[in-house]
Order: structure tokens, then C-alpha cells, then sequence
């Protein structure tokens, strides 16, 4: 029989407001095996865990049940204290009378009534428990940085500077991501490339980091500490460790008008191409749908004019698999699709251009050089009129946008607007906003100088509809402060759109197993302790995967990453969780049942001989579990008729003594 | 009537929840009828939002508004401001307390080109 | 009226026996009476000769006595499987439970089982000798002057009334000639319960079930129930029970039972052959399968040794739960 | 003399990855549902044994609901596929004997959705609690 310790907490007026504590704990005393009942302001401050500490000294107490808050925010402190007072951990129970008892009833009677059954449960479950001690496996010292813009990037310096070894894997032949794209960084402005360049140069130069560029994560197995990744190395027809980036190539390749997707397809590219003269690795990559040679057999004119030899025709995609310990998500965001903003009218005109192609636009090594100059006629624009929130701080049943600020919008728009009044004075330049939102250091600064210094003109109000009129467009709007419809013939509109998960964050985190939200961003595994962590063990979140971010906070959210992954990875063994699934031999009939539904792969059979009547003895086929593979899922424990594989933590007798107490 | 009660009338018979409104003003800056009006689309959000409806029942802004449901296709938060107006031309039907038509006026109001269903929208809303 | 007979079979046994193809015989031996047919193990030609027993009566499927058997006999055991048994065979193989090499499989023709209740529905009780002349039974009883005649039709086996193949699946050796699986209208009954409005279907299985005495012979019977421990005798799982001590846990054994051999369950029938109450518990397996052919496509257990059970797969499409009773009320 | 009000007994089983959280945001939001709902925590819906539904009703359940992850989502990728096979089949046999099928629920509430969780508790026990007591399944002796 259990000594068990009843702890009922209060959480100040949180839980006490609506639950009759002292009955809790009164009522608690007559549970079979309860020997201890107290209730307590804060159970989960240091008194609190006194208490618990003492009582389980003083009235040698095997198992515990907190009545508290939910088990997913304090389970681990009150096992921590359960394990510092010589208990083992995982015979604690907690009873959650705070989020599903407390927090959404209102009637003292119902809830502590509730409360008490909700205890009895917990209590039956202790009863049931048995100590339970992790099982440990070891832990490949290898991290895997998925996707190489800013984030990954930062991640993956962080990581190999303390020591251990870092892949990179980005879809784009370079890496790099949106911020090599960007001309200059609120609120300092300085200028991306200079500050991303060299950080580039450093992976590249980094003998810890491998970058596998052109290149897709096409399976992950394994779990926490034993990732098996297959890496998928897209054929860029160019052989990596060759070629010198000396660009002979691409200069006489005669298939010259593709859209060139690093400046958005405002200019044209080869059909070999680096994507900019930074490239890291700096390697030429041809685009097979564009190459005459690959879709004709005809050309080979890269061929012959590369001195080095790298050209090859017939490279073919390869698969690499490598191991690693830890995964870090990287996978940044994209700006919307305008497509549906009919009344913008982004579809009709050239000169209605989004924020990132603006910054294209004006970058010293995009498509006009760093002349601002309109996509149409390439004449120099006048008035120039910026809108915020395109796509962004929609309703949840629009179709067109998102529900969420895009976070970055405000700060940028201020930069384009007065870095266009800064260079070109004579132009006039509106910004539409709604809300200025301006959270972050010298970030309201930035802002007012835009309009004070710069004279930016800030009308409080949203463009309702922008039409293309000979070469110039009418932008309809309202200024609400003043209460006026306004008209404006504008020469070029710049729409701050939404911006959304890259495309591939959805199918790999089906992959990696981790959790996303209802716009495809990743889910950390708690939103305010732990952000940079996947509830999946052993996948960490950096940047814009995770949430709207601009660049400090993405740097910030990398490190926070990386040193989570330092913490993984200096470990040589992982403790795993102990609730794993075990099967009883004496009753496994060795049917493959529960190997079938396993999604780890954790059950496999063995022949054992088992002695019989009559000092017969008969071999058969029984199942056992690899506790470091199990997740303690327990698929297996319903797919097995005879009931031999059962969830340790999670048995069936436990289960059904809470059914049982909370049925009673 | 009261001011509680039209307000709650209007809000159920247009179905729309000023809270969602932003205050982003893309209503009143893509209606085509804005300079015709007295209170703009954004405004007979607010409006009614505070249960300032006296003004707007008396305003011409009312038969301005064209429902060309610019306003609604166009709200990124789906408050639907045309439908508001709708409620509060209704409000204004309702309350002068008597039928705007009686079966006998059709006649010679309709030609034969008019569509039944508009005919029966019209009583709809024209009668009590 | 079995196209094979007796002495067909003997004479197999007796060869297999003999030139120690096999060193045992899985086989039917005569109970207490004509119509209580006994599995039995032979260990030689002279018992086999004896008491080898062939007629209608000997439905017994022993695939699952091989699990048992094999271990305990030096070399091969010679086992005769009907058609529906070779299912249960291969489900058994799927499943590992025991192992092939051990077992020389013959498979022999069926031409339908009779049922006792069914006899005794003509004859009344009290019968003493039942003798087979071909195409009817002659059964004597104490309370009759002459024996009645029987057709063997008239008292077949509801599960061979609606025999869902003749077709053998598994052996190693075939006598007679081997047949076709039937499109059967095994689910007819089952459809017509699923018509019935829940109360009415409620009433049907209460009285049904509570005839239950929970003496475990469908259980013992069944050839997917060969747990080495079932979860009912076991007291750590928190569900043990052993006698009915009301209406609910035979329910509740029923359903449990059904739901642990649903996907695995061949629909042999042995369940409904063996309860001594006539229930007709086969009834909540083919509810299983035809609910998992219709829910998942058609899917026959046993049809092939290491097919996946589908209970233990799934695919992405699958249909709701709440489903389940939308196409239901489609359909009525 | 009073009559005492009826009240429906429901019990959910609830993964710990989505729908336990999707509960717990219920309560971070304040959302009320009825206390008749008491919630047992799984690792996972593919947990949840047949047994602990019959069990539940044996002893006087009026209602069972399993919720689980979105198919898809599901912390351990596939857990809750086989909870839909398996309930689907499960759910249909209560039907053939003839039980109420408005007892038994599956709900896929996702971590993010304690809306949709307290307003499926707040559906779920309306519907049982019109149902009235479970007389069907349950054991005679275990009801006070």
C-alpha cells in the first residue's frame, strides 16, 4: 500500500477563488493509502515545495498528488521536488483543478466538488504508480540547421563556435535567405550585405560547418540525440568542389531571359547563373527547365568555356544521409501572394510593387542599380504612395489575409520612406497606416524622424483602391483624421505585404513530428519559457519560422537556439522519458499486432524459452520494446489483444482507477 | 423606442459586429458615393458601435450609399458596413410606423420588365 | 452426405503416419454421443483406426490446436482443415502463433456441418444415435418408436448455410477437388439488425446476451482467441472477470471479445457453434467485418498469410468516427 | 421534497499534446463549460483502450468523448489514425447493440482550439444530458 501526500494549492485566489481548498484537502484524507493532506498559498514556490518536502520526510510519504495547475506548467517542479526529497519523480500525480476545474466553472460548490473527484483520480492513479527510472541513450554530436538565410545562419556560427559540427541545408543555391535580398536594416540602416556578407563568408570559411546548398531534407527518423536525416542534393549540373565562381559561364550562356528569382523577377538571368556576386558557396547552378543542353541535347556552351571543368550535363540528384543529434528549423517566411488584392491593382500595373521588390528596387546591386526607377517606363517616380497592412490583421474567416501582424511592416515602410526622401527630396511620399507599431529600441525614433526630419507624409487611413490611369495611378484613400476621401496620382504604390511560414515548413514538420499552428508556424514548446524549442525533443525554432520577426530578433531567437543545442549536444547521454511502452512476456503471444501500429519502429521479437508444466519447457515468439526508440505513444498497448504490452506511467490498471474514481 | 433597443435591432438585423472594425478606414476609402455623404462608411461603423444612431436615421447619407458593397467585399476584418447602412434604412422604415407600400401601389409602379424577386425583396423591406 | 469419408481420411492418416511423414494426428473422435465430436490426438494407426470419427457433426476448426499441439509432438502433425479452418490457418501464421514446418495441412472438401439445435428443433431431445445414410439423418431418439429421417440440408449449420468459400487457402496436400469462394449472404442478418431501430436492436441483443453464462466457450473455441492469457482471467489488467455477475459485463465481454479479434477474426464461426445457449455471437464479428469492408475496403483475414489486419493500418482519408452513422442514415 | 437535477456524468479522454493544451487554454481564456466533464489524460487518443470506455460506462458514465490531435498533427504521427479506425468500428458496434450513438464522440481539438474544446463540452454534455442516464451499458451496482 502507497503512503500517499495530498497537496492541494490555492494558487492565490486563482484556484481558492472557486474551489473550497481546506475541502479539498479534508475531503482527500479519507482516499485509500492518503496518510498526509495539506493545503498551501503557492505550491509551487519554495515554501510550497517545503511542505511537500517535509511532509514526505516527515510522514514517509511514497507517493504525492499536487492539486494545482496543469500538469503541461508544473509536473517537472514537482518532480524535481519530489526527486530532492528522495522520491522518485514520477510518483507524483497532479490533479488539475486550476485550467479544467477552477478557471471555467464559476460556482464554488461545483467546483470544489469537482475538485475533489478531480483529486480522487489522482489519487487512484498514485496508488497504481511504480517508481520509474529513465532509460539513457547517447547522443550524436552532430546539429542539422534547416534552411541557411540569417537565422540558420547565425545558428549554425553559434553552434560551431563552441565546438561541435553543423550542417546546413537551404533550398536556394545560395545561402543567405531575405536579409542578402534586403538594401539596408532598420533603424541603424546599415546596409544588409555589409552585415551579412561577412557572417556568409564565415560559414563558408567554418571547418564545423558543411553546407549542403540546393538541397531539401527528404526524410527525418530517429529521435532526440539520433536523428536519421536523408538529405536530398538537388543536381545543379556544376561540380561544387570545382567550380570557382568565376562567372565565364554565365556570361556566354545564350539562354539569357529567365526571370531572375533573387531580384523577384524584375530582370532576367542566365540559364547558368550564381544568384549574386556574394553567393555562398559562390558555385554556378543551372537551371534545368532553362537549359538547352539539359531539355535539347544542344548547347554546351558552359561546357566549353569552363576552364576549370566543373560543367556536368549529367549529375544527378543525391541522397545523403547523416546523423545528427539536434535539428534546428529555419525556414523563414515569404510575403504573401498579392493575386487577390484586386483593388490594388498589383496584377495590373508594374508600378504597383510590394515592399520587397521595392527594396530590390533600390538596392545598389539589383535590377537598376540602386536607381529608384519605375518597373514600367523606368522613369524616375514623383509621388510615390506606401500602404501598410496589406494582407496583414485580417479576420480569421478572410480569405485573402492573414489574422496576425506581420510585425516587420511598420519599421520597414519607415525606412523606405525616408531613405526615398533622404535620396531623391523632390519626391512626395504617403504611407497609409492604421496603427504605427513601433515596439523596440530606437525603433519610435526611426519613426518620427521619418516624419519630422524627413517629412514623410502620415495619413491615418487605408488605401481603398488603386487604378491604373495612363502612366499614372490613381490611388483612392481616406484620410480618417481628417475626414476626407483623398485622390492621389501616384507614380508608383508600394504594398507592405503580409508575410507568411515558407512553403516548406508545413511537410517538414510532418517530417520532424513538430507542432505548427493554424498558419503553418511552428509551435514552441512553451510561448513564453520555452520559445525556441519545438515540443518535439531535440527540434529548436530560429527566426521567422516560428513567428513574424524582424532581424535583431531573429539574431537573438538563433542564439537562443543555438545554445539550447550546445546544451543538447554537450550531454553524452540523454535521460529519456520513462514512460515507454513494455510488454509482459509471460502473456505476449508474439503477433506482430503492436509492431504494426508502432510509428518509431521501437518493437521488435525474440524467440525465448519459457518454462512450462510437467518441467516442460516451450520457446516462444515475444515482443520487446526499445525504450530509448518508444515515445510512449501507446498504440501498441490497445492494438495487443491479450493486454501484455501496457504504457508504463500510463498503464491500464491506472487508467481505469481514475475511470473508476471519477465514475464512482 | 429607445436608443438600446434600435441598436440591438440593428445589429441583429444586419448581422454585423462593429467590435471586429480595426478602425482602418478602407470602408469610407474605397466607397464611390464618399463625397455624397454626411457620415462615411468607417464612421457608420463607429456609430452604431456606440449606439449613436439618431444622427444616422436622419442623415441623407443614408440613400447616398449605393450597396455597392465595395466596402464589404474589401473590409480586411469582414465587418461588412453596407449591411449596417441596410439596417439602419430598415430602422428608419420601421419606425414610421406604417406600411411604405400596400399590394394596391405595386401596379403602377412596376413595369413588366421588373424581376419578381425584387418585388418581393421590396415588401420585404418596405413593410412591417 | 460428405463427398470425402471416413475411410478416405483413415487411410491418409494412416499412410502419413506410417511412412512418418507425420508423427501425430490432429483429428475427431467420438464424445458421448453421435452428435458431440471431440478433437482429439492420435499418436498411431491403431487409434486412428479405432476412433477416427467422420460425419456431419465434426465442425470443429483445429487451426488453433495447432498452436498447442505443435509444440508437443516430435516432428510433424498431421492436421485436415476444411476450407473455412485453412483461414484460421494462415491468420494463425500471420500472427506467428505457430510454426508452419511443424504441420502437414490436407485439405479436404465440405459440404456443409449440421447444427444439433437444429435436429433437435425436428426431432425433440432425448436423442441417442444419429446415423448418416447419404443425403439424410436417421436419428433415434428415447422418446420415438422409429428412428425420424432428417435432411441434412434442413439442419445445416447457419455458418455453412451461408458458406463464404470452398475455396482452401492453405495446404500441403489436397483430397477431392478444391472449390470456389461464394458470394455468400453471410451479412443479410447483420443488415437487417442494422434496419432495426436502436431500441428494437437494443432488446435483441439484451435478450441475446443475457442468456450469457459466461462459460468461456467461444472463447476456448475461437481460433483469433489464442492469447496465452486473456485479458479476462487476468487480474492486472483492471477488467478480470470470470462469471457474468449481470447484464452489463457479459456485454461487456462480448463487445471486448469481438473488438480484440475485429480484423483478425475469419468468421469461422466456431463461437456460435460451441455456445451452449445459442447465441448468435457471430453476428457481432461479421457486424466488424462488414463494417470494415465497407469503412476501409474489402478485406478477408486469413485470404493470405502477412496481410495487414485493418485495425492495425490506416491511410490519411480515413472516415470520421461521426461518419460512420451519416452513411447510415444514407443508406436508410 | 426536491427533486434532484439530473446531471449527465462525461468523461473525456484527452491527449497531452493537443487536446489536454486545447483544454488548458480553455481554462487560461476562462471559457466555462459543465463541470459534468472530468478529463483523463492520455499520451496520446491511440491510448485509449475500448476497455476504459466500457469501464466508464459500466460504472455510470452517460457520456465518453476522445479527443485527440488533428489527423495529421498528431504528436506521434499516426496515433490518432488508428484511434479513427478504431473508434469508427468501435463506435459502430455500441450502435448495432443498440446504445445511444450520442454517447460516444471522438473530437480532434488541437492545442490552439480551447474555443472549440469548451464549446464541444458545452455541445457534448447538452446532447447526453438530453439523452438522460445511461441505463444501457452501465452496471446496476455501481450506480448510487
Amino acid at each position: 500500500m502507497q503512503r500517499v501526500g495530498v497537496f492541494v494549492c490555492w494558487c492565490g485566489s486563482n484556484i481558492a477563488g472557486t474551489v473550497d481548498v481546506a475541502a479539498v484537502a479534508e475531503a482527500l484524507k479519507n482516499e485509500p493509502g492518503v496518510v498526509f493532506s495539506t493545503d498551501y498559498q503557492y505550491m509551487c514556490s519554495q515554501a510550497g515545495q517545503d511542505i511537500i518536502k517535509n511532509a514526505i520526510a516527515e510522514h514517509n510519504l511514497t507517493g504525492i498528488v499536487v492539486c494545482s495547475c496543469s500538469p503541461r506548467m508544473h509536473e517537472a517542479t514537482f518532480r524535481k521536488t519530489a526527486a530532492a526529497a528522495g522520491l522518485n519523480p514520477y510518483m507524483v500525480e497532479i490533479a488539475n483543478i486550476r485550467e479544467q476545474c477552477s478557471w471555467v466553472h464559476k460556482d464554488m460548490t461545483t467546483g470544489t466538488e469537482k475538485a475533489i473527484i478531480l483529486g480522487k483520480a489522482a489519487v487512484a492513479k498514485v496508488n497504481l504508480n511504480t517508481p520509474l527510472t529513465p532509460g539513457e541513450s547517447p547522443v550524436t554530436k552532430r546539429a542539422l540547421v534547416i534552411g541557411g538565410g540569417i537565422a540558420g545562419i547565425q545558428t549554425a556560427l553559434d553552434i560551431a563556435d563552441a565546438g561541435f559540427p553543423v550542417d546546413i541545408v537551404e533550398t536556394k543555391p545560395t545561402i543567405g535567405g531575405k536579409m542578402a535580398q534586403l538594401d539596408k536594416t532598420f533603424p541603424t540602416l546599415d546596409c544588409a550585405a555589409c552585415i551579412l556578407t561577412p557572417k556568409m563568408v564565415d560559414v563558408a570559411q567554418n571547418e564545423k560547418i558543411r553546407i549542403f546548398s540546393y538541397s531539401e531534407v527528404e526524410e527525418v527518423g530517429g529521435f532526440v540525440g539520433n536523428f536519421d536525416v536523408k538529405i536530398k542534393k538537388k543536381a545543379r549540373y556544376v561540380k561544387e568542389d570545382i567550380c570557382t565562381g568565376c562567372g565565364a559561364c554565365v556570361d556566354k550562356c545564350p539562354m539569357k531571359k529567365n526571370p531572375n528569382e533573387f531580384n523577384l523577377g524584375m530582370d532576367n538571368r542566365p540559364a547558368i547563373y550564381i544568384p549574386f556576386a556574394q553567393a555562398v558557396p559562390k558555385v554556378a547552378t543551372i537551371d534545368p527547365n532553362a537549359c538547352n543542353m539539359l531539355k535539347n541535347g544542344k548547347c554546351g556552351l558552359c561546357a566549353r568555356v569552363c576552364a576549370a571543368g566543373a560543367i556536368d550535363y549529367t549529375q544527378k540528384d543525391e541522397i545523403i544521409e547523416e546523423k545528427y543529434g539536434a535539428i534546428v528549423v529555419a525556414t523563414g517566411f515569404n510575403p504573401i501572394s498579392m493575386e487577390k488584392f484586386d483593388e490594388f491593382a498589383y496584377n495590373q500595373s508594374k508600378d504597383v510593387i510590394t515592399s520587397l521588390e521595392f527594396e530590390r528596387l533600390t538596392n545598389a546591386a539589383g535590377p537598376t542599380a540602386g536607381h529608384l526607377e519605375r518597373p514600367s517606363d523606368g522613369k524616375s517616380p514623383k509621388t510615390i504612395v506606401f500602404v501598410q497592412c496589406v494582407g496583414s490583421r485580417c479576420d480569421a474567416c478572410s480569405e485573402k489575409g492573414k489574422e496576425y501582424c506581420s510585425k516587420i511592416c511598420c519599421m520597414y515602410t519607415a525606412k523606405h520612406a525616408m531613405l526615398t526622401r533622404d535620396k531623391y527630396p523632390d519626391t512626395d511620399v504617403y504611407v497609409f497606416y492604421i496603427d504605427v507599431r513601433t515596439p523596440g529600441k530606437n525603433f519610435d525614433e526611426f519613426y518620427r524622424r521619418a516624419v519630422e526630419e524627413f517629412g514623410v507624409k502620415y495619413i491615418k487611413g487605408m488605401v481603398g483602391k488603386v487604378t491604373p490611369e495612363g502612366d499614372k495611378l490613381k490611388v483612392q484613400a481616406s484620410d480618417l483624421l481628417s475626414n476626407k476621401q483623398l485622390h492621389i496620382d501616384a507614380d508608383l504604390v508600394v504594398l507592405a505585404a503580409a508575410i507568411e511560414p515558407d512553403k516548406s515548413a508545413r511537410p517538414l514538420a510532418t517530417m520532424l513530428t513538430a507542432s505548427m499552428d493554424t498558419n503553418d508556424f511552428f509551435t514552441e514548446a512553451h510561448p513564453k519559457l520555452r520559445p525556441v524549442e519545438s515540443p518535439t525533443a531535440g527540434v529548436f525554432l530560429s527566426g521567422a519560422c516560428q513567428g513574424p520577426k524582424d532581424i535583431p530578433e531573429t539574431v537573438s531567437q538563433a542564439g537562443a537556439a543555438a545554445s539550447k543545442v550546445i546544451g543538447l549536444l554537450a550531454k553524452d547521454k540523454l535521460t529519456g522519458n520513462p514512460c515507454v511502452a513494455h510488454s509482459n512476456e509471460l502473456m505476449c503471444n508474439g503477433c506482430s499486432s503492436c509492431e504494426r501500429v508502432c510509428p518509431y519502429g521501437a518493437i521488435t521479437y525474440e524467440d525465448k524459452e519459457f518454462r512450462m508444466p510437467n518441467r516442460t519447457t516451450k520457446i516462444r515468439r515475444v515482443a520487446s520494446v526499445n525504450p530509448a526508440v518508444c515515445q510512449g505513444c501507446g498504440a501498441c498497448t490497445v492494438a495487443c489483444p491479450s493486454g501484455a504490452m501496457d504504457l508504463k506511467g500510463f498503464a491500464n490498471s491506472q487508467i481505469i482507477a481514475e475511470v473508476d474514481a471519477i465514475c464512482k | 423606442m429607445n436608443k438600446n433597443f434600435i441598436q440591438e435591432e440593428i445589429l441583429r438585423s444586419s448581422g454585423v459586429n462593429p467590435k471586429k472594425c480595426m478602425k482602418c478606414g478602407k470602408c469610407s476609402a474605397t466607397c464611390p458615393a464618399y463625397d455624397e455623404m454626411e457620415y462615411h462608411p468607417h464612421q457608420f461603423v463607429s456609430m452604431v458601435e456606440n449606439g449613436d444612431i439618431e444622427p444616422l436615421m436622419n442623415s441623407k447619407s443614408l440613400y447616398r450609399c449605393l450597396s455597392c458593397f465595395a466596402c464589404i467585399d474589401r473590409c480586411p476584418r469582414s465587418v461588412q458596413p453596407a449591411k449596417l447602412v441596410e439596417a439602419v434604412r430598415l430602422a428608419v422604415v420601421r419606425q414610421q410606423g406604417k406600411n411604405h407600400l400596400t399590394a394596391n401601389d405595386i401596379p403602377e409602379l412596376i413595369d413588366d420588365e421588373t424581376p419578381q424577386q425584387l418585388l418581393v425583396s421590396a415588401f420585404r423591406k418596405y413593410t412591417k | 452426405m460428405q463427398k470425402i469419408t471416413r475411410d478416405q481420411l483413415v487411410e491418409k492418416a494412416v499412410a502419413l503416419l506410417s511412412d512418418g511423414t507425420v508423427s501425430a494426428v490432429l483429428g475427431w473422435s467420438r464424445g458421448e454421443f453421435d452428435y458431440d465430436i471431440t478433437p482429439a490426438v492420435f499418436k498411431s494407426a491403431e487409434e486412428v483406426k479405432e476412433n477416427f470419427v467422420w460425419n456431419d457433426f465434426c465442425g470443429a476448426n483445429f487451426s488453433k490446436y495447432l498452436v498447442a499441439q505443435t509444440g508437443k509432438v516430435e516432428g510433424k502433425i498431421l492436421v485436415f482443415l476444411k476450407p473455412c479452418d485453412t483461414y484460421s490457418f494462415n491468420q494463425l501464421l500471420t500472427e506467428h502463433r505457430f510454426d508452419r514446418e511443424k504441420v502437414y495441412a490436407v485439405g479436404i472438401p465440405c459440404e456443409g456441418m449440421a447444427d444439433i439445435a437444429k435436429v433437435r428443433e425436428i426431432v425433440g431431445d432425448g436423442i441417442v444415435s444419429i446415423e448418416d445414410d447419404g443425403e439424410s439423418l436417421k436419428v433415434s431418439t428415447l422418446y420415438a418408436d422409429a428412428p425420424v429421417l432428417v435432411g441434412a440440408k434442413d439442419v445445416m449449420a447457419e455458418r455453412c448455410v451461408n458458406c463464404k468459400s470452398k475455396k482452401h487457402v492453405a495446404f500441403d496436400e489436397l483430397m477431392g477437388e478444391d472449390g470456389e469462394v461464394i458470394e455468400s449472404a453471410r451479412f443479410d442478418e447483420v443488415a437487417r439488425l442494422e434496419a432495426m431501430t436502436p431500441d428494437e436492436r437494443f432488446l435483441f441483443w439484451q435478450n441475446e446476451l443475457s442468456r450469457c453464462i459466461r462459460c468461456n466457450a467461444c472463447r476456448d473455441a475461437c481460433p483469433a482467441c489464442t492469447c496465452e492469457k486473456c485479458v479476462f482471467d487476468n487480474p492486472d489488467s483492471a477488467v478480470e472477470n470470470k462469471a457474468p455477475a449481470n447484464s452489463f459485463e457479459e456485454k461487456m465481454f462480448h463487445i471486448i471479445r469481438a473488438f480484440h479479434v475485429a480484423g483478425r477474426c475469419t468468421d469461422c464461426g466456431e463461437c456460435s457453434r460451441v455456445c451452449p445457449q445459442n447465441i448468435p455471437l457471430h453476428l457481432l464479428n461479421r457486424k466488424f467485418i462488414k463494417d470494415i469492408n465497407e469503412f476501409y475496403g474489402e478485406y478477408q483475414a486469413g485470404a493470405e498469410v502477412g496481410s495487414r489486419a485493418p485495425l492495425v493500418d490506416y491511410t490519411t482519408e480515413d472516415l470520421e468516427p461521426g461518419e460512420v452513422f451519416e452513411r447510415g442514415d444514407q443508406d436508410a | 421534497m426536491q427533486v434532484k437535477e439530473y446531471k449527465p456524468l462525461i468523461v473525456a479522454f484527452c491527449c497531452n499534446w493537443c487536446s489536454y493544451a486545447g483544454a488548458d487554454l480553455a481554462g487560461n481564456n476562462r471559457l466555462n463549460y459543465p463541470a459534468d466533464v472530468k478529463i483523463i489524460r492520455v499520451p496520446c487518443s491511440c491510448r485509449v483502450n475500448p476497455m476504459f470506455i466500457l469501464r466508464a460506462f459500466q460504472r455510470g458514465a452517460d457520456g465518453v468523448i476522445i479527443c485527440g490531435c488533428h489527423p495529421g498533427d498528431c504528436h506521434y504521427t499516426s496515433g490518432n489514425y488508428y484511434t479513427r479506425r478504431r473508434m469508427a468500428a468501435l463506435f459502430s458496434m455500441l450502435d448495432f447493440l443498440g446504445i445511444e450513438k450520442e454517447r460516444t464522440r471522438v473530437e480532434w481539438v488541437s492545442a490552439a482550439e480551447g474555443a472549440k474544446f469548451a464549446a464541444t463540452m458545452n455541445e457534448f454534455a447538452q446532447t447526453v444530458a438530453s439523452l438522460g442516464e445511461n441505463k444501457r451499458l452501465e452496471d446496476l451496482r455501481c450506480k448510487k
